[in-house]
């Protein structure tokens, strides 16, 4: 989707505040937030694509309003309420309804050293051979779904150069609809700025996207 | 799971309590109560990611790439492999490509689409790279976003910036900086910043070296 | 500039909600607005480009989260203190500093009529001849200004054909930063919707922009 | 003039009052005080287009052009000079361009940078004109937009969104409904509504007609 959170290019966000000696979460609850999302049990079906795209249908003023762990409880709560795993009065009132019945199959203390280690891991096998070779001219294609997208807008019509395959990859268009992986060819390409931004780029200065096989075109 | 519901946004949004301290205590009661999580494996996470994993770790890769060349040139050509090397790969940091500094390339590392970083070797991110300003700008005017962090380069570098739109997880491998030829690979892993393996710093000389 | 307000092709807002019998002013302090801007005395060179760059300027979230009228308060004030003609003291407490002398030149109801009948006409004479000819292909360019412009993100690089030319007028760009009217050739240029938006768009719809000259390229 | 103060921005409006009424009663006031206004003459304003300009003025318009062929001719030729004929012109709507629906074409009206509209044939726009919503996907997805105001088109007709994008402004002449070939040309205009000239309605017969 072409939503708020395809920043790339936009102006009028104001100065980066980089804060010295920054902790890592600057409240308790970002810190609560970050461990539950982690240790906790997800809704059938639910992936990293999934989670991203569900941060992306916040409304666009809650977007931009909310901190980065307030995302993170979003698509969480809704990823519970659409799978029926939690109901809105649970999540005012912090109390599961009368009656429910309790799990027994989180995730324990001892499995967090090999989550961390061996999860993540999103490279497929892809039976049919890469399209596109190293070097070659490609232009990012006009796509505009109103699903989850890892095209940026502003790279969308720009030609630039296969830079770098790296095998198959997991397709997150298809994983954020529950669609499931449908593994497809992932490449790095080089865009000039110039081909992005226009005549008032450095002439050298360079984008690298990683981009899916069928976000491109030959041409 | 694969249908949305509209409606549930301005539900959410409305309906649960405006304090996020609040609303998500509530929902670690409602998990809690339900079984599906172990407030002990909430503390793990935290404990590995506030203690366990930062940028020290990323440091470490740095460090060896400077003193051994052989293994920078593994690392060049294959940064996950070289990174499992010494045991760093992990979840958000599984696929890694490291982009190598030059007195002529100066790279930059971005999530324009949300705020992927290199968990493993960096930690979580700082506020200011899932920022609104930093995230908008750097693949548009990487020049006017450096010079926020004080790093001012001639118009003759070219400017690799690498947005993160897969999950290949990208670090920076700085420029070692004069006067450390004589220095062992644990200390000049302590010169290494967070910034400079995310671009938006240099590696300073010992002395001038600021945290 | 690729500000907020460039909405253009942008998914997540959520439905329209048109409102039945909907009155012309909603709140007694939108009314007040509307009339206090067409009344009062601007700063000196404020254009109507001005007024639409620094409701540009509003810092997103504020942008998305005050309404119309609002965002015409928030570029009269600032336009205001960025002359030096208000304090934000004054805008703070509503009261004059002391000592601030009194003006007597501001508009008078008789001349209401005029205004509404006479003003804002932005045709001007441009000593050049057009470059661009009815049904000529042209190319929006990239530009992406940090100033204001009204050339939208979702047409620059897209082709189009010339559907008619306007004659000179004042170019938004130039006078939304002071710098004069520069009048230049303004066209009507028609976008077919796959050229826009890509191939999922219906074959025969179009989108219609007016462009001033210097956005465009021949192709 | 020509300079932006950044800091100006946040001091604007983390400063002010954050109810809007004492907002802009402030700003009223302290022009008051300056001699920057005269409230006679901002009531003046508020009541020119509260109660004489409005969609009735353009409704005139529709209606002499669908009474009137060689009238029709001259405003689709020269939107301008034809509503001139009718002492219609005025601020934000001087140079008038007008689109005509038929069976095989649908215009649409749309500002995606701020709100342009023809305040002088149809008075100041409602707020879903300036809504973000439509907005955002007028020019996108005119199908979607059209459906929501219950507007069903066929995928044969050809949709043109016109974008305002300088200080043209558009007008939608409608189709003429059936079961209107005996109607005057003031019963005529009190058919056409607001939606109709910027295109997210169609004109009913009159028995249908709804307000």
């Amino acid at each position: 989707m072409n939503g708020i959170h395809d920043m790339g290019g936009m102006h009028g966000f104001g100065p980066i505040a980089p804060e010295p000696g920054e902790a890592v979460f600057h409240e308790t609850w970002e810190r609560r937030m970050f461990g539950l999302r982690r240790a906790m049990t997800s809704p059938p079906g639910f992936s990293i694509d999934r989670f991203r795209f569900l941060r992306e249908t916040m409304p666009p003023a809650i977007y931009l309003t909310w901190s980065y762990y307030e995302h993170w409880y979003f698509a969480t709560a809704l990823s519970l309420l659409q799978a029926g795993m939690i109901t809105i009065d649970e999540l005012r009132t912090g109390r599961a309804a009368a009656g429910r019945p309790k799990r027994n199959d989180a995730m324990r203390p001892a499995d967090v050293d090999h989550a961390m280690r061996a999860g993540g891991k999103f490279a497929r096998a892809v039976n049919t051979p890469p399209r596109f070779s190293l070097g070659q001219a490609v232009a990012a294609r006009n796509l505009n779904p109103t699903g989850h997208t890892r095209l940026p807008r502003y790279a969308r019509g720009k030609r630039g150069l296969i830079h770098h395959w790296h095998g198959g990859h997991v397709f997150p268009d298809s994983s954020a609809r529950g669609g499931g992986e449908c593994p497809q060819h992932l490449y790095t390409v080089m865009f000039s700025a110039r081909e992005l931004w226009g005549g008032d780029a450095a002439p050298n200065d360079k984008v690298y996207l990683d981009l899916w096989e069928s976000y491109l075109d030959p041409t | 799971m694969a249908q949305d519901h509209p409606h549930d946004h301005e539900h959410l949004v409305g309906q649960v309590p405006s304090d996020p301290a609040l609303r998500i205590k509530a929902l670690e009661s409602v998990l809690l109560e339900l079984g599906l999580v172990d407030p002990a494996t909430i503390d793990a996470w935290i404990e590995t990611y506030e203690t366990r994993i930062g940028p020290h770790n990323g440091a470490k890769v740095v460090a060896r790439a400077w003193v051994d060349p052989a293994y920078r040139q593994r690392l060049l050509a294959d940064g996950s492999a070289a990174i499992a090397e010494m045991d760093l790969l992990g979840v958000q940091g599984q696929h890694m490509v490291v982009v190598e500094n030059t007195p002529s390339v100066h790279n930059l590392v971005v999530c324009t689409l949300c705020s992927c970083y290199p968990w493993p070797l960096l930690g979580l991110p700082p506020r200011w790279y899932k920022s609104a300003p930093y995230r908008s700008r750097a693949v548009m005017d990487p020049r006017s976003v450096l010079r926020e962090f004080g790093v001012e380069l001639s118009p003759d570098v070219e400017i690799r910036v690498w947005d993160s739109t897969a999950e290949i997880r990208y670090l920076v491998l700085p420029e070692r900086p004069p006067g450390t030829e004589k220095m062992s690979e644990g200390d000049l892993a302590s010169l290494v910043t967070r910034d400079a393996m995310i671009g938006t710093a240099r590696v300073g000389p010992p002395s001038t070296r600021t945290p």
